[in-house]
């Protein structure tokens, strides 16, 4: 009685295959890095949140590494997925497929980073490998690919995504450091109060909770 | 009315002079036995050249110099040594001491006057006052001719007299300014031609009035200060005055200044133009836990209980003694330690008007950083230095802290700053000595 | 270098393994899912045009001169028609507007002169216990019968209550239907011209 | 005896999310409700039993220097099968576990397992190890999502247990992402506490 | 010659100030008590005094708790702090909630807020705020609808309450001169979903000399303790007379509010109402009461005013296109979030330091 081609038009065109108006830039922008920050309201990256936001210094690195990886991976997660995971009807193979570009994408990084910017190696080149392992990139991919995003505002997306990873990374660094000197009772040390920490920063962010632009 | 000058930050505590401002110096003898440091003196300690039985006179040299930055030591006079020994003293827990009987304290100049000093030489006067064993009477006790001796290359234009005294209780240097302002205005004259500096001032905060008028009337120029603590550090005073900084981890010389204690200049004046040696100075005897608080001249040497006997001996209440006012001042286990050239004062604290002991968490209420004269940021440094973080203190400027006390004296916390800060300099002086080595 | 051909043939081998054991299942799972998928949209467009007639189907329905009010969340007006019996009785369109902190999609069912007959929401990611309330059948049940072009709440001068507090979505919901139904009616799908 | 260990283990003594903390996003995110919680408890589960088996089985052909990709096109492999076969059956709470379903192949505490313990030792321990994991982890998923349902929706597993006026009313932030970190923050307290008293007692 | 008399040893100094922590909050609670005066007068004793004084007790009753499980001097809980989270949470509800809302917000704040942390100067945000944050996202329609109009409770029959009101509706009572309408700022950001011409007569209506009068004395719907903007005033001015408070935060707080308010707060550029954005909300109380909690926020003196800046900003963007008509109390909580990193970046020059420039 139905056929899918009409159902897609009554849901509407779900995929945004025109042109992405400024409005959609910025509702992406302040969305990622604010309303829907990955770690503090959408529970992407929350690993590497709590393990690399001890020291700032490692929370700048950890910050511009995961910027740089997930635009990348936007960019090519895309790539495949339009030029040989659809034409070739192996939609179903997305995950392998992601999660492998995302590998090869880091061993990538690593590689050209030690061959030309040996200084920018040493500074983010502990970070990188833990990037593989970061829902946050492959979950990047996932959503893009799930809300049809263009290259355009896949990349847009995820760097917004991977900004406010960083943000909430660098904060969560300060904080942890003053934490350090807190008198903070023993049953909370360590991860309990961490723990807390990022929920106390995950109610300061529900302030930006419906932002309109 | 203009704003009267003064530098950045600092506090205001109770000032408390009114307990001795108005009391004349007396002048004491010197009891039985004296006992005088050879270590006085920021630097090495003199060697002794007295031996036990020895018979000194007034004058006499009882210690030599030994090395650039240390002076000789004199006694203060006549006896006869009753020994050499390990003894407490104000500054440090002990050090050693040559014992002395007084048997009188007559007796003439030790060197030849020289009241035409305008017409020694630089290196004449300098001289003279190393012999004299003259020390700085305002705070670290570094030997004044050093000083006067800049570095080849160094040029100083500007000499400051530091009449300050912006500690509570001390009156020492205000009697002294008034009482015997020739003899300030002499050394004055007399560091001025050490330096080649033409137009020296003293400094001095407006809640000395009849000082300034004093020092008005002698024609020497009169910077007038705000009251405000610690007006007298060396950098504050430069600051007010000059409005130059002191470069960090640099001296007052590499900006062309020095400043002297007013007392120190007095010392001077009587080492050139009378041929004295550095023998006696002023004290403060004061505090809520004396009974007639009050100024004496007294001699090098002599213990701290024979001036509080004098100042009507104790009240009821003495929770703390100190060496110095309460601000800088060194609390003092036993009152048997002896006056050094760089006692400025006694204080006696009752228990109401020490600081109380017990430490609260720190608000980070930022009083002590918009306090804080040197502009540091002491709540961190100490909780830096609490969790022995000593890199994380030196980053914030651990070493430039002078101790003065302003940050622990306005936290509501009542947290040992100082203390903290201090044991971080320990820490990261110790471990840049042991990367030097 | 034959070390790293030899690795990267077996890296390949246990890749290729296992996409054709996923291709497999996704050959026994592929229709399965697109038919769950169709049928739930497909149940969803059934039952809020329930009471439009029986033995209904639909169609995709492209109107000459459809303005798109929805251009803000990116997102396009599209038509169905419900047939009944080969007779056009009503029409079928999403709305979608940005509610409290997501784009709510509204299917909306109208019957050939722009009264509501039925609604439910699609999709929406509102506060649970706040701005999902308007999910529920009750609160979607006061849109039925009205005026599709006067949907609105009390605040906003209509008949429509808001849930307590969650203003901001309920005004989502109404707004973007009233605008759909509006943008129809202009295009001249009602009354006499609609119904040809 | 030992096998019991490899099963049992991941239940308290190595609990992957009490103990190790990995695997947080899911854990947090779908703690929400009992239903999400036993979903997505079961596709993980899934999930760590047949990677670990697979590894385990192949792990004398893997050459070392490529195991890591091989382990991860494996958990790939099983973790899209899990996300095909709940969208044909279970095609609601397929919906609701989302993007999280995924997110499973960079679960670490499967890449963990696979690495740390299927690696080394037998079929049959692996596949113990990956059932007590599972287990595990499903049931601090539960635990969590007990606490979050019951404050902030009154219900537990769909049923209301605090009666319709705490219902209307809940406590909702523990179902919003900040009540998932606190009460995390708390859940990790208490079993400090607990471990405390245990040292003392022992 | 008499006995060497031997006496206590102590670091220096041995002068201390005679501020001490308990003085300075008892001196901040007392100069918060003129405005609770001035909610009673407004909200009665069941809508203002009553939250307050149960969320006094269930903080102070929190923290004892607290102090007693983690083993610690329980005297710490009557140190005053407790007591000023307290009245401040009170201060953010609106008047006439069921009573154990503050009583929940209280406990969360001292427990999550504050204890977990390890007490007083240990917290990381503001607690008060986090408990009203907490309250906001857990209870959204307690804190935000039903607001009850000033003087509500004295004339009950006159049926002004204002939870059936259209929020846009911006009367000027004649019995109580009050602005009413939810709040004067939920007018004022709903003005914005109206049609030009309509947005513009409600703002229009909103900034005049009648309205600010009406903000200054209180009579208009708000949270408890926000309202009555004079006698806030006044207990901020002894909070300066005392040195308790120094002007650096609320200067910078309420004037970025002000500029911000006006740049970006209305309708275009250039077009929002400074003094209306000063006036309403809880920016009065946040500006003096809570943005300046000492604990968390910066010690520079250059990070104090960014911290202030940097909250005005927030609470405007929020005001404006934010999901909440106030941002004030967010905007402090999410520049705490930054303090610390402000505090290291902001190092005073030091005496004598002359700064590379890298
Ligand atoms: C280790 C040391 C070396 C010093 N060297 C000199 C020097 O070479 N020339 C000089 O004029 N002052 C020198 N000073 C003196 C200081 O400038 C200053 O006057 C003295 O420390 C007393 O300061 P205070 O009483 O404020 O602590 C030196 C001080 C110290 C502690
Ligand atoms: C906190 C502080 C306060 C001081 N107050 C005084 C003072 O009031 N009067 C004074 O002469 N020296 C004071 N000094 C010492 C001066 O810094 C400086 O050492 C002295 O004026 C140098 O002169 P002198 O070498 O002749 O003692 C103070 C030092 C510090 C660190
Ligand atoms: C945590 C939180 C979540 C909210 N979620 C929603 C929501 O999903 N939908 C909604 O319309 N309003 C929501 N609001 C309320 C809006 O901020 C806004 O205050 C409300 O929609 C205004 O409606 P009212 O006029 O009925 O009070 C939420 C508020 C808070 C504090
Ligand atoms: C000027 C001043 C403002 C304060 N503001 C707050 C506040 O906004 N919220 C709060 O919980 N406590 C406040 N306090 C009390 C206290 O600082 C607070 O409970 C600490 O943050 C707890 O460690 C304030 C105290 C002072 C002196
Ligand atoms: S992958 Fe790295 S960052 Fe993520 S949980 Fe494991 S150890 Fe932590
Ligand atoms: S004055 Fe005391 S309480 Fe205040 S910031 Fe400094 S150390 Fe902390
Ligand atoms: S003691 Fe040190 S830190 Fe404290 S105020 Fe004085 S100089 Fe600053
Ligand atoms: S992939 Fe790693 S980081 Fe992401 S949820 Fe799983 S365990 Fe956590
Ligand atoms: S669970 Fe580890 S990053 Fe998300």
């Amino acid at each position: 009685m139905t056929h899918s081609l009409l159902l897609a038009s009554a849901v509407g065109a779900a995929s945004q295959g025109g042109g992405s108006s400024l409005a959609q830039v910025m509702g992406l922008v302040i969305g990622g890095i604010l309303i829907n920050n990955y770690v503090l309201s959408r529970f992407l990256g929350i690993c590497p949140f709590l393990g690399v936001s001890k020291q700032l210094d490692s929370a700048l690195g950890m910050g511009a590494a995961v910027v740089f990886v997930m635009a990348m991976t936007a960019a090519s997660c895309y790539a495949l997925w339009q030029l040989l995971l659809v034409p070739l009807h192996l939609e179903y193979l997305s995950t392998i497929v992601f999660i492998l570009i995302i590998a090869a994408l880091v061993q990538f990084v690593e590689m050209v980073l030690l061959k030309f910017s040996p200084a920018l190696y040493r500074a983010l080149g502990i970070y990188l490998p833990l990037i593989t392992t970061n829902c946050a990139v492959l979950g990047v991919a996932v959503l893009n690919k799930d809300a049809g995003y263009n290259l355009g505002l896949g990349i847009v997306n995820a760097v917004a995504g991977a900004l406010g990873f960083a943000l909430a990374l660098i904060l969560m660094a300060g904080l942890r450091g003053r934490l350090e000197f807190s008198n903070t009772p023993d049953a909370m040390k360590g991860k309990p109060i961490t723990f807390i920490l990022a929920g106390v920063m995950s109610i300061a962010f529900l302030g930006f909770a419906g932002l309109g632009v | 009315m203009t704003r009267l000058r003064t530098f950045p930050g600092g506090a205001h505590p109770d000032e408390c002079k009114e307990l001795a401002e108005k009391r004349a110096v007396k002048r004491i003898p010197a009891p039985e036995t004296i006992r005088v440091a050879l270590c006085q003196h920021l630097g090495a300690p003199s060697t002794p050249v007295v031996k036990k039985g020895d018979k000194v006179t007034r004058g006499q040299e009882i210690g030599s110099q030994n090395g650039f930055i240390s002076l000789p030591t004199h006694s203060p006079v006549n006896g006869t040594v009753a020994g050499l020994e390990e003894a407490p003293l104000p500054h440090r827990r002990s050090g050693p001491v040559v014992v002395i009987n007084t048997e009188s304290e007559e007796g003439g100049p030790a060197f030849e006057p020289w009241p035409d000093f305008e017409s020694r030489t630089r290196a004449e006067l300098i001289e003279r006052i190393k012999l004299a064993g003259v020390c700085g009477m305002g705070g670290a006790s570094f030997p004044t001719y050093v000083k006067l001796s800049p570095p080849p290359g160094k040029k100083i234009d500007t000499l400051l007299l530091n009449g300050a005294e912006c500690e509570p209780y001390l009156t020492a240097d205000h009697r002294l300014m008034i009482e015997r302002t020739e003899d300030v205005a002499s050394g004055m004259r007399i560091l001025a031609r050490a330096l080649c500096v033409d137009d020296p001032a003293v400094g001095i905060e407006d809640n000395k009035p009849d000082a300034i008028e004093a020092f008005g009337k002698a024609g020497i120029r009169v910077e007038v200060l705000r009251v405000k603590y610690p007006q007298g550090a060396e950098k504050q005073l430069i600051k007010a005055v000059t409005g130059r900084e002191v470069p960090v981890g640099g001296l007052p010389l590499d900006i062309g200044v020095v400043v002297q204690n007013v007392g120190t200049a007095a010392a001077v004046a009587l080492a050139v133009r009378d041929g004295e040696p550095s023998l006696r100075r002023i004290v403060t005897v004061s505090g809520g836990g004396v009974r007639e608080p009050g100024n004496f001249d007294a001699a090098v040497g002599t213990p701290f209980s024979a001036l509080i006997a004098e100042a009507g001996g104790y009240g009821d209440d003495v929770a703390r003694l100190l060496s110095g006012g309460p601000m800088m001042g060194l609390a003092q286990f036993t009152d048997a330690v002896p006056v050094t050239k760089g006692t400025s004062g006694i204080v006696a604290l009752t228990s109401k008007e020490a600081r109380r002991l017990t430490e609260g968490p720190c608000i980070k209420c930022a009083r002590c950083v918009d306090a804080c004269p040197m502009k540091l940021v002491p709540c961190l440094i100490a909780v830096n230095s609490e969790h022995e973080k000593w890199a994380a203190a030196d980053e914030l400027g651990a070493l430039n802290c002078m101790a003065c006390g302003t940050c622990s004296f306005v936290c509501p916390s009542d947290r040992f700053l100082v203390h903290y800060i201090k044991r971080a300099q320990d820490m990261i002086r110790a471990s840049k000595r042991s990367k030097e080595a | 270098m034959r070390e790293m051909l030899k690795l990267g043939f077996i890296l390949m081998a246990m890749s290729l393994l296992c996409a054709a054991a996923l291709g497999y299942v996704n050959g026994q799972t592929e229709e399965r899912i697109a038919a769950q998928r169709e049928q739930a949209k497909a149940d969803a467009m059934l039952s809020i045009s329930a009471t439009l007639g029986d033995s209904l189907s639909f169609d995709s329905l492209a109107v000459p001169g459809l303005e798109n009010p929805y251009a803000e969340t990116g997102r396009e007006l599209a038509v169905v028609e419900v047939l009944s019996g080969g007779r056009r009785v009503g029409y079928v369109f999403t709305a979608y507007r940005k509610g409290y902190s997501s784009v709510v999609e509204t299917m909306v069912a109208l019957d050939t002169a722009g009264t509501v007959a039925g609604s439910t929401i699609i999709y929406q990611s509102e506060t649970p216990g706040l701005g999902t309330r308007y999910a529920s059948p009750d609160w979607q049940g006061q849109l039925a019968g009205l005026d599709g072009a006067a949907v609105a709440l009390e605040r906003d001068g209509g008949d429509i209550s808001a849930v307590t507090g969650a203003t901001v979505t309920g005004r989502a919901v109404t707004g973007s239907v009233a605008d759909g139904v509006a943008a129809l009616g202009q295009a001249g799908l009602f009354g006499d011209g609609g119904a040809e | 005896m030992s096998l019991w260990k490899d099963f049992s283990n991941g239940f308290y003594t190595e609990n992957p999310i009490f103990r190790i903390t990995l695997g947080m996003c899911p854990f947090l995110a779908l703690s929400t409700s009992m239903e999400n919680a036993v979903g997505m408890g079961a596709a993980a589960t899934f999930v760590l039993i047949w990677s670990n088996v697979a590894i385990s089985a192949l792990r004398n052909v893997i050459p070392d220097k490529i195991r890591i990709p091989c382990y991860i096109v494996f958990i790939a492999t099983f973790v899209s099968l899990v996300d095909m076969v709940m969208a044909a059956y279970a095609p609601a709470l397929h919906k609701s576990l989302g993007i999280y379903i995924p997110l499973i192949v960079v679960n670490c505490i499967i890449l963990g397992r696979a690495e740390a313990f299927a690696n080394k030792n037998t079929v049959l321990s692996s596949l113990l190890d990956g059932i007590g994991m599972g287990i595990g982890f499903t049931l601090a998923m539960a635990l969590m999502a007990t606490i979050r349902e019951i404050l902030g929706s009154g219900s537990w597993y769909g049923f209301n247990i605090l009666g319709q006026a705490y219902a209307n009313q809940p406590i909702l932030i523990a179902i919003l992402p900040p009540g998932a970190f606190v009460l995390m923050g708390f859940v990790l307290a208490a079993f400090a506490v607990i471990d405390r008293r245990k040292e003392r007692a022992a | 010659m008499a006995e060497a008399r031997t006496f206590q040893l102590s670091m220096s100094p041995h002068f201390g100030s005679p501020q001490s922590t308990r003085r300075v909050m008892y001196d901040v609670v007392i100069a918060l008590l003129p405005a609770l005066a001035g909610a009673v007068w407004l909200f009665g004793f069941g809508g203002a005094l009553l939250p307050v004084l149960l969320s006094v007790a269930a903080a102070v009753a929190a923290e004892f708790v607290c102090l007693r499980l983690m083993g610690r001097s329980t005297s710490a809980a009557l140190d005053g702090s407790a007591i000023v989270t307290g009245i401040l949470l009170a201060y953010n509800v609106p008047p006439g909630v069921p009573w154990w809302l503050p009583v929940l917000g209280s406990v969360f704040a001292i427990v999550v807020g504050k204890q977990a942390f390890g007490g007083l100067g240990s917290n990381l945000v503001n607690p008060a705020l986090l408990g009203r944050a907490f309250l906001m996202a857990s209870f959204p329609v307690l804190m935000t609808a039903g607001w009850s109009a000033p003087f509500e409770w004295r004339n009950p029959s006159a049926g002004f309450g204002t939870s059936g009101m259209p929020a846009a509706q911006v009367s000027t009572l004649p019995e109580a001169d009050a602005v009413t309408g939810a709040t004067p700022l939920r007018a004022w950001k709903d003005s914005f979903a109206m049609d030009d011409h309509e947005g513009a007569a409600v703002r229009e209506n909103l900034s005049t000399p009648g309205t600010y009068m009406n903000l200054l004395t209180g009579r208009r719907g708000g949270c408890i303790g926000e309202t009555s903007i004079v006698l806030l005033l006044l207990g901020a001015l002894y909070l300066f007379v005392r040195k308790v408070l120094e002007w650096r935060i609320p200067l910078a707080y309420l004037g970025a509010v002000a500029l911000f308010g006006w740049i970006l707060g209305g309708p275009g550029f250039l077009e929002g109402d400074a003094l209306f954005s000063v006036l309403t909300g809880g920016a009065v109380l946040g500006g003096f009461f809570m943005a300046t909690d000492m604990v968390t926020s910066p010690v520079t003196r250059r990070g104090r005013i960014i911290f202030g800046i940097g909250a005005g900003l927030i609470t405007i963007i929020i005001r404006r296109w934010g999901g909440y008509p106030e941002g004030c109390s967010y905007s402090i909580l999410l520049m705490n979030l930054a303090t610390p990193l402000i505090d290291r970046f902001t190092r005073p020059r030091m005496l004598g330091e002359v700064r590379k420039h890298a």
